[in-house]
Order: C-alpha cells, then sequence, then structure tokens
C-alpha cells in the first residue's frame, strides 16, 4: 500500500463521516435551519472530501478538473437552494407570526 | 419474411397523417379544421391506394431504415392489416365529416375543440403504426401515442366528469402498456429478438414464456377493456364530445385486440393451453351478458351505447377460444376456424360502423334536446327520421339480424361454436343478442311513441344525420363485399390459423 | 449469484409494488408515482438482461429501448399530473371517490 | 463484495419504492420519489448503462420530479388541513376511515404475493437469448457513429425514436387540452430574488455548453438527444422560474416552429430519403453521421422546448382563475 493509497482512503473514510453526520443533523435536529445546516455545511464538506480522495486516486489533471467542477456546482445548487428555503421558512414564519399577533 | 415485395406505402401510412397534424399545428382554430379535414381525405386516399396495392401484390413490407429484423423494424401490410387500416380509413373520414360540422356548431362552448384535429390525426398515424407493426416494442410505442391521443380526445370538453373518466382511463392505460411491456422484456431475454414473425419460429415454451403471456394477455385487456377490466370505458366513452366517443369506441379498442389477435395466433401458440382460451372465453361471455345487462338499465343514451361497447367487445373475446385448438386436433382438420376468423373480423367492421353511428347520432340527439335522457325521446322518430332511422340500423347491426354486418359476425361465430362443439357459448352469443334487441327496441319504442308535450328542438345541420345514417347503411353494406373480403383475407398467412396447443394441462399449464 | 439476478429479481418486486400502488394508493399523485415504480420495474428487467447479454459492450437494443420508454412513461405521468391538477382545480377532490 | 452493493442497492431500491407509496405526507412521498429514481440511476451505473442512468435521473427523477414538486403547491394546503400535526408526521387515528374493506385489501395482497412469486420464478428461469449484442457490433461501422446506443437510438430502430418524439409533443398538446389553449398570455411572476437570478444567469450558460457538449459525444460515448434535451430545458425551466419566461416573448409561430421542428425535419429527411429509393429513414452510410447530428440536435432543442412549455404551461393552469367558471 503505497503512501498515496493510504491519504486516498483516509480522505474517503473523513469524507463518509462527514456525510453520516451530516445526515444525522438532518434526521435529528429539531427546527428546519439547523436541519439546512446540517445538510449543506456538513454534506458538502464530505463531498469536498471524497472529491479530493477520488482526484488522488485517478491522479489525472483532466478528471480532477471535472471532480473539482463537480463539487463546484453542488456547492453552488445547495447553497443556493438552502438560501431559498431558508427565506422562504422565514417569511413563512413571520406572516405567520404578523397572523398570530393582529 | 423480408424477401417479399418492398413498398412505400406503410411507412407513408403512418408519415403522412404524423405529418399533417404537425402542420395543422401552424395553423388558427380555423385552419386546422381545414388541414385536419384534407389530412383526413389525403390519409383514407392513401388508405385506400395502399389496400389495392396489398390486393394486387399481396403482403408488402417495408424495411425501416434498411435494417433487417431482429436488429431493425420491419412494417407489414397483410390482408388482415389491410383491412383493419381500410376500415380505419372508411370510419375516419365519416367522422372527420361528421366533426367538423359539430364542432362548428358549438364553436363557443369550449376552446379546446380546434385541437382535436392535430390529436385525431395523430391517433390516425398511431393506429396505421398499430396495424401494421411487426415488432413488440415498436407495438409498445404505437399503442402509448394512442393512449395519450385517446384520452387528450376523452377530456377535450373539459368537463368534471370528462376529466375523472379520463385520468381513470390514462391510468388504466399506462397500467396495461406497462403490464405489456414487462412481458415483451421478459420475452427479450429470453429470445433476442422482438420480430412477430421470428418470435414465432424461436419461442420455446417454459415458465418465461407463460409468464409473459399472463402479464400481456391482461395487459392488453386493459386497453381492449375486455370484462374484469372494463371500468375504465362507460364514463370515458359517454362523458367525450360525439365524435370522440365515435372515434373511441369504434377504432381505438379495436388496436389492442388486434395485438392481442397478432400475438396469439402468430407468437405464442407454444404456450397456450386449451384452459387459457376458455378462460378468455368466460371473459368475453361473461362481458356480453353484463354488458348487455348494465346497457338495459341506463337511463341516457350515451351511457347505453357505451355499456353495449363493452359487449361487443366480449363477442370479439368469444373468438379465442375457438382458435385455440384442443390437444390432438390440428389446424388442417379444424373447420371452424375459417367461420370464427370471419366472425372476428366482421365483429370489428360492423362495430366500428354501428357504433360510430350510434354515438354520432347520440350527439345529433344532445344537440338537439340538450340532454341526451331516454324518457323525452317520446316521438322522436316523427321530428328527427333520419337520426331514429340511424339508430335504428346501427341497433339492427349491433343485434346481429339479417342482413347486417353483425349478422354476419354472429352467424359466423355461432357456426363456430357449433362446429367446434364448444356449444356452451351458445347461450352467451343468443343472451347477448336478445338483451341488446331489449335496449333497441326499448329505444325504438320510445321514439316512436306518442308524446304528451314536445320538448323544443333545437336545429341540427342536416350533413350531421347524413353522415350517421350512411355509417350505418355502411355496417350493412359491407356484408356485400363479403365473399371477396374473405377470400382476399386468406391470402394472408395469420387469417384461418390455429394455436394448436401443444401443451396438456392447466391454465399454468408448463408443470 | 451474478450481479444481473440481483436487479432482475428486483424488477420484479418493483413491478409488484407498482402495480399495488395503483390498485391500494388514493391520491392522484401517488397512483402516478406507481406507474412510474411500475416502469422502473419493467425497466430493470430489460437493462439487467442487457447486462447479462453484454460482450465488448452491453446490449444497446434494450438500453435504446429504456430510454424511449422513459420518456412515454414520463409523458404520460406529466399528462395524468396534468389532468390530476386540473380535477383539483375545479372539483377539490385529490381521489377518485365511489360515484365518480 | 460486488453482490453486497448490488444487494444493498436492490433493497434501497424497493425500500424507497415502498416508502414512497405509504408516506404519510404528500411531500416525503415526492421527495422520496427523487431518491427513488437516484437510487434507480445508480443502479444502471451498476449495471453498465449509463445512458439509461442520465435518462432516468434527469427524466424520470429530475423533470417529472420538478413537475411533481410543483404539484405539491396545489395539493399540499388541503393535505395539511386534512392533518392536524403535520410537524411529527404522526397520523391523526380518526383518518383511516375511509379505507377500503378488509378482505378485498387481504385478497388483492394475496393475489400480488403469488403473482411475485410467479413473477420470480419465471424471471429466475429466463432462459439466456444472447440479445442483439452481436448485431448491433456487427454494423456499428455501418451505423455512422460509435457509440452504440446512440446507433440504436438513431439509425437501428430510428423508427421508435421518431414515434416517441412524437409522443413528448403529443403529451405537451395533450396538457394543452387540459389546461386550455391560452398558453402563455399571462406572465409569470416569479420570485424576486437578486441571488436566484445570479445563480441562474450563471447556470444557463454553463447548461447550455454541458448538454451541447452531451449532444456531440453522444456520438463516441454515452450521451445524445435526450439527455441533451433535458439540460436545455432546465435551462428554459429556470429562465421561467427566475422571472424570464423565454416563450412568452417569443412570436408564436417561432414556438410553433422550435416545438415541431426535430420531429418535422426527422420525417422530412426520412421521406427525402424515401424519394431517392431508400427506406424511410435509411441513411447513406458516407452521410449518415452528420445527418444523425442534426436530426439529434434539433430533436434536442425541439424536446427542451417541449418541456419547458409542460413545465409553464402546468404552472401557467394554476394562475388561471377565470377558466374555472368558462368550463365547468
Amino acid at each position: 500500500m503505497t503512501i498515496k493509497e493510504v491519504i486516498t482512503v483516509i480522505l474517503l473514510l473523513v469524507g463518509c463521516f462527514f456525510f453520516l453526520a451530516g445526515t444525522l443533523g438532518v434526521l435529528r435536529f429539531p427546527d428546519i435551519f439547523s436541519r439546512l445546516h446540517a445538510l449543506t455545511k456538513a454534506d458538502n464538506l464530505g463531498l469536498g472530501f471524497i472529491a479530493a480522495g477520488m482526484a488522488l486516486h485517478i491522479a489525472s489533471p483532466l478528471a480532477a478538473l471535472k471532480i473539482f467542477f463537480i463539487w463546484f456546482f453542488t456547492l453552488l445548487a445547495s447553497s443556493t437552494s438552502c438560501y431559498l428555503i431558508a427565506r422562504f421558512q422565514k417569511e413563512q414564519d413571520q406572516s405567520g407570526n404578523r397572523k398570530e399577533g393582529g | 419474411m423480408t424477401d417479399l415485395p418492398t413498398s412505400p406505402f406503410p411507412a407513408l401510412l403512418v408519415g403522412l397523417p404524423f405529418l399533417l397534424a404537425t402542420l395543422s399545428l401552424f395553423f388558427s382554430s380555423k385552419g386546422k379544421a381545414v388541414v385536419g379535414l384534407i389530412g383526413s381525405f389525403l390519409t383514407a386516399l392513401l388508405a385506400i391506394v395502399a389496400f389495392v396495392e396489398v390486393t394486387q401484390q399481396g403482403t408488402v413490407i417495408h424495411i425501416l431504415g434498411g435494417w433487417e429484423p431482429p436488429l431493425g423494424i420491419l412494417l407489414r401490410m397483410d390482408s388482415l392489416a389491410a383491412v383493419f387500416i381500410g376500415m380505419t380509413a372508411l370510419v375516419g373520414v365519416f367522422i372527420s365529416l361528421y366533426a367538423r360540422g359539430y364542432f362548428r356548431a358549438q364553436e363557443d362552448s369550449s376552446e379546446g375543440f380546434p385541437l382535436f384535429w392535430p390529436l385525431w390525426l395523430f391517433l390516425w398515424a398511431g393506429l396505421n403504426g398499430l396495424f401494421l407493426s411487426n415488432d413488440l416494442f415498436n407495438l409498445f410505442v404505437t399503442i402509448e401515442v394512442i393512449g395519450i391521443c385517446a384520452v387528450a380526445l376523452a377530456v377535450l370538453s373539459g368537463k368534471k366528469a370528462a376529466l375523472f373518466a379520463g385520468l381513470r382511463y390514462l391510468l388504466a392505460a399506462i397500467t396495461g402498456s406497462m403490464a405489456y411491456l414487462f412481458g415483451v422484456a421478459l420475452i427479450y431475454g429470453s429470445t433476442g429478438t422482438l420480430d412477430l414473425a421470428l418470435l414465432g419460429q424461436v419461442l420455446e415454451p417454459g415458465p418465461t414464456t407463460t409468464f409473459a403471456l399472463l402479464v400481456i394477455t391482461p395487459g392488453l385487456m386493459i386497453k381492449m377493456a375486455g370484462f374484469p377490466f372494463h371500468f375504465w370505458l362507460p364514463p370515458a366513452h359517454s362523458s367525450a364530445p360525439a365524435p370522440v366517443s365515435a372515434l373511441l369506441s369504434a377504432l381505438v379498442v379495436k388496436g389492442a385486440f388486434y395485438i392481442l389477435l397478432r400475438l396469439w395466433t402468430e407468437v405464442f401458440g407454444v404456450s397456450l393451453t386449451f384452459a387459457a382460451g376458455q378462460l378468455i372465453g368466460v371473459a368475453g361471455a361473461v362481458a356480453v351478458i353484463w354488458g348487455s345487462w348494465q346497457a338495459f338499465m341506463q337511463t341516457s343514451l350515451k351511457l347505453i351505447v357505451a355499456h353495449s361497447s363493452v359487449a361487443q367487445l366480449g363477442y370479439l373475446l368469444l373468438v379465442f377460444p375457438l382458435l385455440v385448438l384442443a390437444p390432438g386436433v390440428t389446424a388442417d382438420s379444424a373447420d371452424w376456424l375459417s367461420p370464427a376468423w370471419t366472425a372476428g373480423v366482421y365483429q370489428v367492421i360492423a362495430h366500428a360502423f354501428a357504433k360510430a353511428s350510434f354515438f354520432l347520432s347520440a350527439g345529433i340527439i344532445i344537440m338537439a334536446m340538450g340532454h341526451d335522457r331516454i324518457e323525452s325521446f317520446r316521438d322522436l322518430a316523427a321530428r328527427m327520421p333520419m337520426t331514429v332511422m340511424a339508430i335504428g340500423l346501427a341497433g339492427v347491426s349491433l343485434i346481429g339480424l339479417p342482413p347486417s354486418g353483425g349478422f354476419m359476425a354472429k352467424w359466423n361465430l355461432l357456426q363456430g361454436i357449433f362446429l367446434s362443439g364448444q356449444w356452451w357459448w351458445a347461450p352467451a352469443v343468443l343472451g347477448g343478442s336478445l338483451l341488446t334487441a331489449s335496449y333497441v327496441f326499448m329505444l325504438m319504442r320510445l321514439a316512436f311513441a306518442p308524446a304528451r308535450k314536445k320538448e323544443p328542438l333545437r336545429p341540427v345541420p342536416f350533413r350531421l344525420q347524413v353522415f350517421a345514417l350512411l355509417l350505418a347503411l355502411g355496417s350493412f353494406l359491407i356484408i356485400l363485399p363479403a365473399e371477396s373480403l374473405i377470400q382476399f383475407l386468406e391470402s394472408s398467412q395469420i387469417f384461418g390459423s390455429g394455436i394448436e396447443s401443444i401443451v396438456e394441462g392447466g391454465v399454468y399449464g408448463n408443470d | 449469484m451474478e450481479a444481473y439476478k440481483i436487479y432482475s429479481l428486483t424488477s420484479a418486486v418493483l413491478f409488484v409494488i407498482g402495480i399495488g400502488g395503483i390498485f391500494i394508493a388514493r391520491h392522484f399523485i401517488k397512483k402516478i408515482i406507481a406507474t412510474i415504480i411500475m416502469g422502473g420495474g419493467v425497466f430493470l428487467c430489460f437493462v439487467s438482461f442487457a447486462e447479462r447479454d453484454a460482450l465488448n459492450f452491453a446490449d444497446p437494443v434494450p438500453h435504446a429501448m429504456v430510454i424511449t420508454g422513459i420518456v412515454v412513461a414520463v409523458a404520460s405521468a406529466a399528462f395524468a399530473l396534468a389532468l390530476a391538477r386540473r380535477i383539483y382545480q375545479l372539483t377539490g377532490e385529490e381521489s377518485f371517490t365511489k360515484d365518480q | 463484495m460486488s453482490v453486497l452493493i448490488d444487494g444493498i442497492l436492490a433493497i434501497l431500491a424497493i425500500y424507497l419504492a415502498l416508502q414512497c407509496l405509504m408516506a404519510q405526507r404528500l411531500t416525503q412521498t415526492v421527495f422520496l420519489f427523487f431518491a427513488f429514481g437516484l437510487a434507480l440511476a445508480l443502479a444502471w451505473i451498476r449495471l453498465g448503462a449509463v445512458d439509461v442512468a442520465i435518462a432516468e435521473a434527469a427524466i424520470a427523477a429530475g423533470f417529472l420530479g420538478v413537475l411533481l414538486l410543483d404539484a405539491l403547491r396545489d395539493f399540499s394546503p388541503t393535505f395539511s388541513q386534512k392533518q392536524k400535526n403535520p410537524e411529527t408526521g404522526q397520523n391523526p387515528p380518526g383518518k383511516d376511515d375511509n379505507k377500503p374493506p378488509f378482505l378485498p385489501r387481504l385478497a388483492l395482497g394475496f393475489g400480488l404475493g403469488l403473482f411475485l412469486l410467479i413473477s420470480l420464478e419465471a424471471i429466475w428461469k429466463t432462459p439466456e437469448g444472447g440479445g442483439l449484442t452481436a448485431a448491433s457490433e456487427a454494423f456499428l461501422p455501418e451505423s455512422g457513429v460509435e457509440h452504440p446506443v446512440t446507433a440504436v437510438l438513431l439509425n437501428f430502430r430510428a423508427y421508435d425514436t421518431w414515434l416517441e418524439i412524437g409522443v413528448i409533443l403529443m403529451g405537451l398538446l395533450a396538457i394543452f387540452v387540459v389546461g386550455g389553449i391560452r398558453l402563455y398570455s399571462r406572465p409569470f411572476t416569479a420570485a424576486q430574488d437578486p441571488l436566484l437570478r445570479q445563480v441562474i444567469l450563471f447556470f444557463t450558460p454553463v447548461l447550455f455548453l454541458f448538454g451541447a457538449f452531451l449532444l456531440y459525444f453522444g456520438k463516441s460515448g454515452p450521451g445524445g438527444a435526450f439527455q441533451a434535451a433535458v439540460l436545455w430545458g432546465a435551462i428554459g425551466i429556470l429562465l421561467h422560474l427566475g422571472g424570464r419566461p423565454v416563450f412568452s416573448v417569443m412570436p408564436r409561430w417561432l414556438l410553433q416552429l422550435i416545438l415541431t421542428m426535430g420531429l418535422g425535419f426527422f420525417l422530412l429527411l426520412g421521406f427525402l430519403l424515401m424519394a431517392t429509393g431508400n427506406a424511410l429513414f435509411e441513411y447513406p452510410p458516407a452521410y449518415s453521421g452528420i445527418m444523425i447530428l442534426i436530426v439529434e440536435t434539433l430533436a434536442a432543442v425541439s424536446i427542451a422546448a417541449a418541456l419547458t412549455a409542460i413545465f409553464a404551461n402546468v404552472n401557467l393552469m394554476k394562475e388561471d382563475p377565470n377558466q374555472t367558471e368558462s368550463t365547468t
């Protein structure tokens, strides 16, 4: 086992750990904001580690670039949708509060 | 099969209505109707030319893309396909003519009506494609084309009842085609070919083939509203606009029947048992009695006609037990095969003409009275003689009285039943005719009864009544060329062939 | 056991789940999804046989058929969905009632 | 090890399908449907069907999922009204009263179980038919493309593909029928969010490029018209959601042309070839590569437009309150 493979395995394991943590967070956290937090932050980090691990494993610059783009687009899409969901929820909460208050 | 004469007509028969339908999308509402009408005439003309070509050359084929089966797809126009295409053309032209007048008379009520034309031409292309297809997967695509167009046409009015019925119809149709596709997957997995002619040679009996039969047959029976799966038909057919009801019951359900007939006789011969034929026969017999009884119990005209479709489709199912030969009987010695096939083909054609005429007449009556409840039919004969006559003639054909096409079908069916010794189907045929006679005569009695107070009738374009009457007359005229038609049909390999059940035993009889 | 067998057996299970869903599920959307699940089972059956028949590459004909089938199934499902939404809009019904 | 992965994936797909149909809330159903589609896509990858995986993920899970999600805006309010306690996901006890009676359910369950056993036996005992791999491989050099699936779709069995493109158009027409044909008459009011707009603007060229890549790459590898079409359709949907409904600013004839040109060109080319003495869709080998590419490109644009129109129309149905009165 070369040092490269060891690093790959470690990166993949760390990535899986973050995914697991993120999933656990989605399942166990109480409200939508903290769930979103778990989902986007931990999962994106996990995906990043796994992408890094795979890039190292394949070890070709073109493939590494492709993998980077996969990670980058996922990051962009998930952060945008997280923001939109959070905003929607906040607006709903505010209008709900207003209704209850008035 | 690839050494048969090639002809461009099969490809044109699918391509032309497709192209015209696409073209009609570019036009305004009025232009759509004009293009649609011209398209109907052109397609019908092409169908007639192709029919003549088949009478002269025998079976013609078109190898699509130049790739021979099993890799490619082959369109095959034998005499059976030619007869079905010709029937579609004749009935289709009359319905198109009627639809033009019908939709023009109520142009204000719904904005979806102009889309009738492209959808109907797409449907026509799908039907032609289905009759010509010789490939299991291509058949799936064509029944999906037909299914989507048929449901879209059925919900054309946008009314609540039509939408519910349409969704039910669509879900049933998707379920049916998915079940069919599952069978196709298994057949492809076990043989590596999709071509019907090749499959007939290479398909081996075994649990896979039997299971494929077990999913394909109910799947197609859902699509043709065979007995336990007929639930979607009456609401869908009765809530659609009149020309659409006519299309759906005269042509669309026949497509699935055609596939079933082809598959049973050409492909599944190896795994069919006598009992399987009997089982589908029972479904047919129950459908005949149940459908006719339900039709008798209805109080509105369109529901009567729709339920009567269930019964008339039951007669088609009754053909199958005659085609499956008992163990030990060969197709050469079975002299009831020819009457059984004649009965099947004539039932399809006669029902197409009669039912189309019936639904178009119902549309006329709704247009005149504003509703179709039969208690206000009193004295209709004096006020709308042509329409009542069309209903009467169509009814006579449905009952099967001579000299109608329906008589030809039922007489041959009875002949086949007695020649084959399967006398137990006879009561169903006779009982069905009796019940049909009951509701047709009930309608006639009402139409001729004097009325105490007359409802005012709105005027109906004269042309519409003529088209309905012509279709009803058509269901009588079709017996004139009977002899040459049967001779023509016998030139195809499939007509008159029986299914020699090799395996003995139960329905699931390969063990 | 070869890998394709696992999937071809799964296909039967998915098909049955789909059929059951069409009968038992009440809400329109669930019925529509059930047809897609049923289709998924059928397509899995095709593709697993393609994998079994692989030489230099997997059998392309089932792949092509499945792509066609997916598109056709989605078109039908989209139509069914439009019908369901329209029904809900007009009547407020989300499932078939007894009299309809 | 690989059997383990396949087994887990199979169990996951079955579990998700069951959960999807048994979920209490519609939202759960739809999201589990996404998950089910992705599980199936993984299964396709495991089976070496990359084209199918892209198609499944993009069309079945992606596009249909988006439509279902959009439909939730209609359905979910009443559903949460019926269900008093949506947060916990618990079912209130009074909800089960409209379930069908016990005996038919038992009979149905029994029948389905029996059917499952028979089907498992049939699949287990399926003889090896050999498929058409050898035939496709033999004719692949003559087809004009190097990727076998594209060769089957666009050349060997082009007829099915042509009909299928027709089915999409018919589906669109059918949805018009349901929603009324006053299409694109109303502008869609989109979320006015600066971030969303910027992200959509960023994704538009990316998706376009990626779609074009898939389209061109379909000649030699997984990809092709349908996959590209969904990506391009996604552009249309995103622009629509971001407040730039492309179709509403387009003249009607242009829209109709875009919607029908894939189908029309496919067929007209076929007729042209027939006029020169070939069969329908019989491409001369020397030109088949370029012909297939043109057909694919136009078909992809048409399908993309149709997908966008399906989405936009389903949306518009909701915005149109005065139709309700006119047709009831």
